[in-house]
């Protein structure tokens, strides 16, 4: 509508169509923040108002709950991140909440550069966050789901906490092999949703660390007579054996043989 | 519509369109020649608020979005101006346009007539016209529009100031048996009300919004919860009261309305804005319109309907939706839209499909392994 | 803006074979442009850059299908109303938009894929649950269009809540009109009537129902393209007012058959006294029941027709006689009957007494216009019982994937816009199943779904989009977190050797692709909007980026 | 909280009595929010209209007396309740049982007058056109085209004889053929219909139509809106009909004819206030108003309530016999009005509304202020 109406707005702002806020994935925000965006502004229908049934705009105001103390986390600033509910004849809000956000942004300074942040520290952080959403969908996956009362946003703030987020990052866990028990059934290998876990025949399995999304998938189907994969938090993940002792022991021992 | 012969099965209907001046195929809803066109006029689809001129686009989500020359034109007034044919750069102007008749041929006729809001201007008690911030609900509701005449800030015509006291007046029009009135009541308006109030307190929270009536007609699915919600919004009363709109404050042009209390007194209150909650009367031309095409109408001048088969006239073949059929809302307008389509479809259904051709496409490319190759269109 | 800047631009971009302005792309002539351009350049990716793809997307997407292309290779960037619309005042700032715009359109629209829109087979039979008034008028105006019916009936009789109903406000014999419209229903050779039915199970989707019913016919196995609920509702029965304790308080629909049966205690009632509201705007029952005001003012009326000495109290909260019912209320009025209003916090009360050896019950309640308590001793008291959804309506709701609403009446898609279809595809709803209305109303709603169903089962098939989700196994974790938010039953979470897997049915998908961002690891993918489409588009807005080399790296 | 039941031989007796349209009230609140009485009061028109409909009705009270029969909430009732109707059965009723609340009292007087002299004042009959002497009137005859009935109050009273004087000089000036009844007319009845007096009424109605046979009577010209009404409106209750015009509607018409000339000037700012018996029953509007803005030097301003919506001068509907605290009286708010727009004179066309006015205007003290006169004796100053 505000385009129809041909009300004048801020030029910075590039729109990008879903066709459901619920869409809008905690990974596209940061990903827009790692492409140097300043502002993530997320549109959805009024509250109470789905085009669909999902009510996905609900989700989507939670995902940004979440994804804005998440920044406060990393040290940007969350003001960089909106959410607005309108329908389509609210052109006038559109205009006016863009508006103020851009206005509010440029107060802010560029990304990063506003908050004194150095380009790679940035990234570095972004990144990290990138790598973690999958972790962080799983972990906060019942939360997300939860309907905010839509008659007091002055409530939704102290949905997510800091301490909660902090804790979030704290409690990360790894997921390891040990090299002793491992039986190189290939079972966990089989699962890992992600082609994590590199598994060759007779060989000690290892997780490749930067590709695992802490699913956990291959601490539940490790056979329970091996329980060779264990879960760690807060220590560092022991580097995995060098290739030449991999060879699991049965293998070595037909290898003597 | 100038005329319609026949029968259930094969009416022949002769319309005349009237001409737009404006070629459909040429303009693109630039709006050059609006802003040129030195002819002001009072906006019609802002119930005259704001201005427009008088080659425009009717509103903002016209279809087409295109615009049409309209009689205040001067050139089709007095043969002068023309600026517009001038600015406009693709040809789209065209003032040699005559209305044209067409004749189609059809098996069944929809009338769709809708309603005709009451003009408080039929009784001078309404003070419609009289004091500067009495305004209809049909006007509120454009001024609560972005699109509407103060681009959706409430604002009134006094002083353009935001009201934030603002009154609405139920059954304008309606349950009356008075010279003027309408006796029926028009269904419609307690709930339209409680939205109008609602988008008030979105507007502006501190709002004081007083709505005046006697009784509220929540009797749709829903409405219920929707009164209620509009109900507790604070500083915002229902007051169970017709009212007398007694004065206008010639400095402030605020308004005074007296009611009465239960306890057998009244009380008088001052508003800045008094909004009348204006019902829903017959279509203009509905007399005509059921002398053309053989129908009767109703006591109230509504089309009249087989009582228990609502979407059905009194002449076969032809059906009615909407509210030419009696005051209804919105879902039983389109509920009965699809009742009076499918009795159309059991009239017709010996010849269903004959009309339609099936639209065939060339084979589908397979574009696997190639490299990709972008066409870009940027239009104008 | 400067448009041709924008194509000089254009031409800069990568995988760009062709550019050129248009006066109006979406003119016959030059989407005739568009389709020759792909013959003859040989494209493969088509974007136009012009306005919102709300109006005009279909129609370019035609371009494509007349030009031999898949329809997904389209991609809109819409320049009108992000652009030059919006920035009229600022050319250069629009126009530097509108690049940065073609450019995210062109990162995602080199990962477009070709996608297949389903068609899906349509049964053309119907099924129609409910043998009221609403059912049976669907019914018969669906099969006089030539399809066949299986109208499934849980009484052992047609008719339902009509039965009870004699007369309208309007006057008309409810009862002729009922048994007429029996007697055609049985005399459609297309209706199958099953009566005393019980719905045991039903599967499938849009097109393709398969209902199982146990009838006085036996068991049967009805399949169908679409499903029609009219199930009705019912009489709410209180436990106040000495309803149940009491012969002499009855419900609004038990006086109107006393009124019906001309029984003696009508004849000879020195006053009545009707209470409206009864289970309706409560607490517990929050909604208005609609038809009570009119009801209670038609059989005040007949009263007072067959005896015009009877004194009538009407005990309200508001009157609600809507449209053109409000003259009778009036007229109710005229002929005598009295009207008191009642605040729900001052409720009327009823007790038994005993006056002159005469057994009465006394009535009292405020008057807030006389400020004094009105005590009225009537021969009968009649309550206006609220309208209820039946029990039954939960289970139909699961089997049919048919919302109910908060008061367990049947829940439309959406109010105004699809007032008789459910937001499952293939479900119709219609009558007082959706909510109380008076005969009239559900006739009309009834004929409106009826019209309905004849839009979905006059086609052979249905065509559904191809931008829904699908799942990749092998990334899926099984963790439901996708299957418990679809709202539209789409996913099924089931066992595989390799564990719980999601698995997707594209009819039910309607593309929202609220499972897609839940999905902890992108197992699950809306077509079209895919995370790396998106991830892509995303990316070209940055404009220090050499765009797109990664971007072509993964479309190649 | 006060327990009562409906009762039913009052309902009857109010039904009987003409109050049936009580029973279409819901209640709207409407009557009370135009009720003039709740600018100096409070007065609950729809609370007598439920009492009356559960037969609960107070007739002891002062209340049921206190409508003026202006005709303000009828023209607007959405439920055409009739609201003059019921006040005046309620009245009927207690006039049956003869009950007079303190202010209402004078209206046994009064009845007394009307019953023997036929006219509220008791006055001597012979004395009703002692104010025509030496004014060039005659006797109606049967050859006489118009019948002047001037009304009890221009015949006796001081101050309105002069207004019936006006009157004839005017005819005379424009040689309109007129003659006057004198002792042989009764009060046309009006006004104590109204204080429920329906036998009354009856009798000065019959013996009135009587004398108009008998003399021969056609076509009558009114001074006061209420006989005015009454010939025109009540009398055909009788299967009679006279052809009744109000003395503002002939002299526009004798204008608009050219048989009267308007030759002087007359420079004042002059509000005219509309009776409710001329105007809001009787939908005379016009021309009172076309005669004064062909008065050159004339300026009119009409008060912010006019035509339809009117305020009431007090006096109708019996009131003019009863007694009003200084403090309730409309016609004071009405001449303060006028003051306060800068009226010089205050002009309307009924006796009633004259006699409240200069009554405000003494009683506020106003005498130099403004001034009070009947239109006929405006125009009379300028032909």
């Amino acid at each position: 509508m505000a385009g129809v109406s041909r009300l004048q707005y801020t030029p910075e702002i590039r729109i990008i169509r879903v066709m459901c806020s619920g869409r809008v994935d905690l990974a596209f925000v940061f990903r827009a923040f790692l492409n140097k965006m300043d502002g993530v502004y997320i549109g959805g229908c009024r509250l109470d108002e789905c085009n669909y049934t999902t009510h996905g705009n609900y989700h989507a105001l939670t995902m940004t709950l979440l994804a804005k103390r998440i920044m406060e986390h990393i040290g940007l600033y969350p003001e960089r991140l909106r959410i607005e509910f309108m329908n389509a004849s609210m052109g006038q809000y559109f205009a006016e909440t863009v508006n103020e956000m851009v206005k509010k942004i440029k107060e802010l300074g560029p990304v990063g550069v506003g908050e004194g942040m150095s380009e790679e520290e940035l990234v570095r952080r972004i990144k990290e966050i990138l790598r973690l959403v999958p972790y962080i969908k799983i972990v906060k996956r019942e939360k997300l789901k939860t309907k905010l009362d839509k008659n007091s946003p002055e409530s939704w703030n102290e949905f997510f906490t800091a301490e909660e987020i902090e804790n979030l990052f704290k409690e990360i866990p790894s997921y390891y092999i040990e090299p002793e028990k491992c039986q190189a059934c290939m079972t966990c290998a089989r699962r890992c949703p992600v082609d994590a876990i590199d598994s060759k025949r007779g060989m000690v399995h290892v997780i490749d660390q930067d590709k695992c999304i802490k699913c956990g998938t291959c601490l539940d189907v490790c056979p329970p007579k091996f329980r060779a994969v264990t879960k760690l938090i807060g220590v560092n993940v022991p580097p995995p054996p060098p290739e030449e002792k991999r060879l699991i022991k049965r293998e070595k021992e037909k290898e003597v043989a | 519509m100038s005329d319609v012969e026949g029968e259930a099965g094969d009416f022949r209907v002769t319309l005349v369109k009237k001409p737009r001046y404006i070629r459909e195929d040429k303009c693109t809803g630039c709006t050059t020649c609006v802003e040129y066109c030195p002819v002001k006029i009072p906006d019609p689809f802002n119930q005259e608020i704001s201005k427009n001129k008088a080659v425009h686009i009717y509103f903002s989500q016209a279809i087409p979005l295109i615009t049409y020359i309209d009689e205040n034109c001067l050139y089709l007034k007095e043969k002068k101006c023309k600026i517009c044919e001038a600015v406009c750069k693709h040809e789209a102007i065209d003032f040699s346009a005559k209305p044209e008749k067409v004749e189609i041929n059809v098996g069944a006729i929809i009338l769709s007539l809708g309603f005709e809001p009451y003009d408080p201007r039929l009784r001078d008690e309404y003070k419609y016209g009289k004091f500067k911030n009495v305004v209809t609900s049909m006007d509120y509701e454009r001024i609560l529009s972005s699109t509407g005449p103060y681009e959706g800030e409430i604002r009134r015509s006094s002083d353009l100031r935001h009201p934030h006291k603002i009154a609405w007046v139920q059954c304008v029009g309606s349950r009356q048996v008075i010279e003027g009135g309408n006796s029926y009541c028009s269904t419609v308006c307690c709930t339209y009300t409680q939205k109008q109030v609602i988008l008030t307190k979105d507007h502006d929270p501190e709002a004081e919004c007083v709505v005046f009536h006697n009784d509220i007609r929540s009797y749709g699915k829903d409405f219920e919860r929707f009164f209620q919600r509009a109900e507790v919004l604070p500083n915002v009363r229902f007051i169970r009261s017709y009212v007398n709109i007694l004065k206008e404050d010639p400095v402030t042009n605020n308004i005074t309305i007296r009611y009465s209390t239960p306890d057998g007194g009244v009380k008088d209150e001052e508003f800045e804005m008094v909004v009348l909650s204006v019902g829903l009367c017959p279509p203009k031309g509905a007399s005509l319109v059921a002398e053309k095409f053989g129908i009767e109408l109703n006591e109230h001048r509504f089309c009249k309907v087989d009582s228990f088969v609502p979407v059905t006239t009194s002449k076969k073949g032809i059906f009615v939706s909407g509210a030419f059929s009696g005051p209804i809302d919105i879902p039983e307008s389109v509920f009965g839209s699809s009742g009076a389509a499918t009795k159309c479809g059991e009239l017709l259904n010996y010849r269903r499909g004959k009309l339609a051709t099936q639209r065939v496409y060339p084979e589908e490319r397979d574009v696997r392994g190639e490299e990709p190759k972008v066409g870009i269109f940027v239009c104008y | 803006m400067d448009v041709p800047s924008v194509i000089e631009y254009a031409w800069r971009l990568p995988n760009v074979v062709h550019a050129q302005g248009q006066l109006f792309s979406c003119s016959t002539e030059s989407t005739k442009q568009i389709m020759e351009a792909i013959k003859e350049h040989g494209l493969n990716r088509v974007i136009v850059a012009a306005c919102t793809p709300r109006t005009h997307e279909p129609t370019f997407r035609d371009s494509l299908k007349e030009g031999g292309l898949n329809q997904y290779f389209f991609e809109f960037a819409n320049i009108r109303e992000h652009c030059s619309w919006v920035h009229s005042k600022e050319k250069e700032e629009a126009t530097d938009k509108s690049k940065e715009l073609l450019r995210m359109s062109l990162a995602r629209a080199l990962l477009l894929e070709p996608l297949q829109e389903f068609e899906l087979p349509v049964d053309k039979r119907v099924l129609v649950i409910g043998g009221g008034i609403s059912g049976m008028t669907c019914a018969l105006s669906i099969a006089s269009q030539g399809f066949d019916v299986y109208l499934i009936e849980k009484e052992r009789e047609l008719g339902g809540l009509a039965r009870r109903i004699y007369y309208t406000i309007e006057g008309k014999d409810v009862q002729s009109y009922l048994r007429d419209l029996v007697k055609r229903v049985y005399s459609e050779p297309r209706i199958h009537v099953f009566l005393g039915a019980k719905i045991l199970s039903a599967t499938g989707y849009v097109g393709n129902f398969l209902t199982k019913i146990e009838s006085e016919r036996g068991v049967f196995e009805i399949r169908h393209g679409a499903t029609v609920i009219a199930t009705g509702a019912q009489e709410f029965k209180p436990n106040e007012y000495l309803y149940g304790q009491s012969d002499k308080v009855l419900t609004g629909l038990e006086l109107e058959e006393l009124i019906a049966k001309r029984d003696e205690r009508v004849i000879s009632a020195g006053a009545v006294v009707m209470i409206q509201c009864v289970g309706s705007r409560t607490e517990e029952r929050n909604y208005c029941s609609r038809v009570c005001c009119s009801e209670s003012v038609k059989n005040a009326l007949k009263l007072k027709e067959i005896n015009p000495n009877v004194d009538i109290y009407i005990l309200f909260r508001d009157m609600r006689t809507y449209g053109f019912k409000e003259d009778y209320y009036r007229e109710a009025s005229k002929k005598g009957v009295r009207f008191i209003r009642y605040e729900p916090q001052k409720k009327p009360s009823v007790k038994l007494v005993k006056e002159s050896g005469k057994e009465l019950i006394r009535v009292t309640v405020f008057d807030p216009i006389l400020e004094k308590t009105l005590e009225i001793d009537a021969d009968l008291v009649s309550l206006a019982v609220a309208v209820i959804a039946p029990e039954s309506n939960k289970e139909i709701s699961l089997l049919y994937n048919a919302q109910l609403g908060p008061d367990d009446f049947f829940k439309e898609a959406h109010v105004k816009l699809r007032p008789v279809d459910f937001s499952t595809d293939g479900v119709y709803l219609c009558g007082i199943a959706h909510y109380p209305k008076h005969i009239d109303e559900a006739i009309s709603q009834a004929l409106g779904a009826a019209g309905r169903v004849i839009t979905l089962i006059s086609h052979d098939t249905v065509i559904a989009s191809g931008s829904v989700c699908i799942v990749d196994e092998k990334r899926c974790m099984g963790c439901g977190a996708c299957s418990e938010i679809c709202t539209y039953g789409a996913i099924e979470i089931y066992e595989t050797k390799q564990g719980k897997k999601a698995r997707m049915n594209p009819v039910l998908c309607k593309g929202c692709g609220l499972c897609n961002s839940k999905c902890p690891t992108g197992a699950i993918q809306l077509q079209h909007y895919r995370d790396e489409q998106l991830f892509a588009q995303i990316d070209a807005a940055n404009p220090e980026k050499e765009i797109l080399e990664e971007v072509k790296k993964v479309a190649s | 909280m006060e327990v009562v039941a409906p009762f039913k031989e009052v309902i009857d007796e109010i039904r009987e009595s003409g109050g049936e349209a009580v029973q279409n009230c819901f209640q709207c609140g409407k009557c009370d929010t135009l009720c003039p009485w709740n600018d100096v009061t409070r007065f609950s028109v729809r609370r007598i209209v439920r009492e009356a409909l559960f037969g609960l009705s107070e007739i002891e009270k002062e209340e049921i007396w206190r409508c003026t029969t202006c005709g303000r909430c009828p023209t607007l009732c959405p439920r055409d309740v009739k609201q003059i109707d019921d006040m005046v059965a309620l009245r009927r009723i207690a006039t049956r049982y003869n009950v007079y609340p303190g202010p209402v009292k004078p209206i046994r007087t009064i009845n007394a007058g009307l019953q023997s002299r036929g006219n509220p004042f008791n006055e001597e009959r012979q004395k009703r056109k002692e104010w025509a002497e030496g004014l060039p009137v005659k006797d109606f005859d049967d050859k006489t085209e118009y019948l002047y009935f001037p009304c009890c109050y221009l015949s006796y009273d001081p101050r309105l004889k002069r207004v019936a004087m006006a009157v004839v000089k005017i005819l005379d000036k424009a040689r309109v053929d007129f003659g006057l009844l004198g002792e042989k007319e009764n009060c046309c009845g009006e006004s104590i219909r109204k204080t429920g007096n329906e036998d009354l009424y009856v009798r000065l109605a019959k013996e009135n139509i009587k004398t108009f046979i008998e003399n021969g009577v056609k076509r009558i010209i009114t001074s006061s809106p209420h006989c005015f009404h009454t010939f025109k409106n009540e009398y055909p209750q009788f299967m009679v009909n006279f052809e009744v015009i109000h003395v503002t509607q002939f002299f526009y018409k004798l204008l608009k004819e050219g048989k009267l000339r308007i030759n002087g000037h007359y420079r004042k700012r002059i509000a005219y206030h509309d009776p409710c018996y001329l105007g809001r029953h009787n939908k005379v509007f016009d021309e009172p108003r076309e005669i004064l803005k062909a008065i050159p030097g004339l300026e009119l301003i009409e008060f912010e309530e006019s035509k339809m919506e009117s305020l009431c001068c007090g006096m109708g509907g019996g009131r003019v016999w009863m007694e009003t605290p200084k403090e309730e009286r409309f016609s004071n708010k009405k001449v303060e009005q006028a003051l306060n727009m800068g009226a010089e004179e205050l002009v309307t066309s009924c006796p009633y509304c004259i006699t409240a006015f200069e009554d405000s205007r003494l009683v506020l003290g106003l005498g130099e202020k403004i001034g009070i006169k009947d239109l006929t004796e405006v125009l009379e100053e300028v032909v």
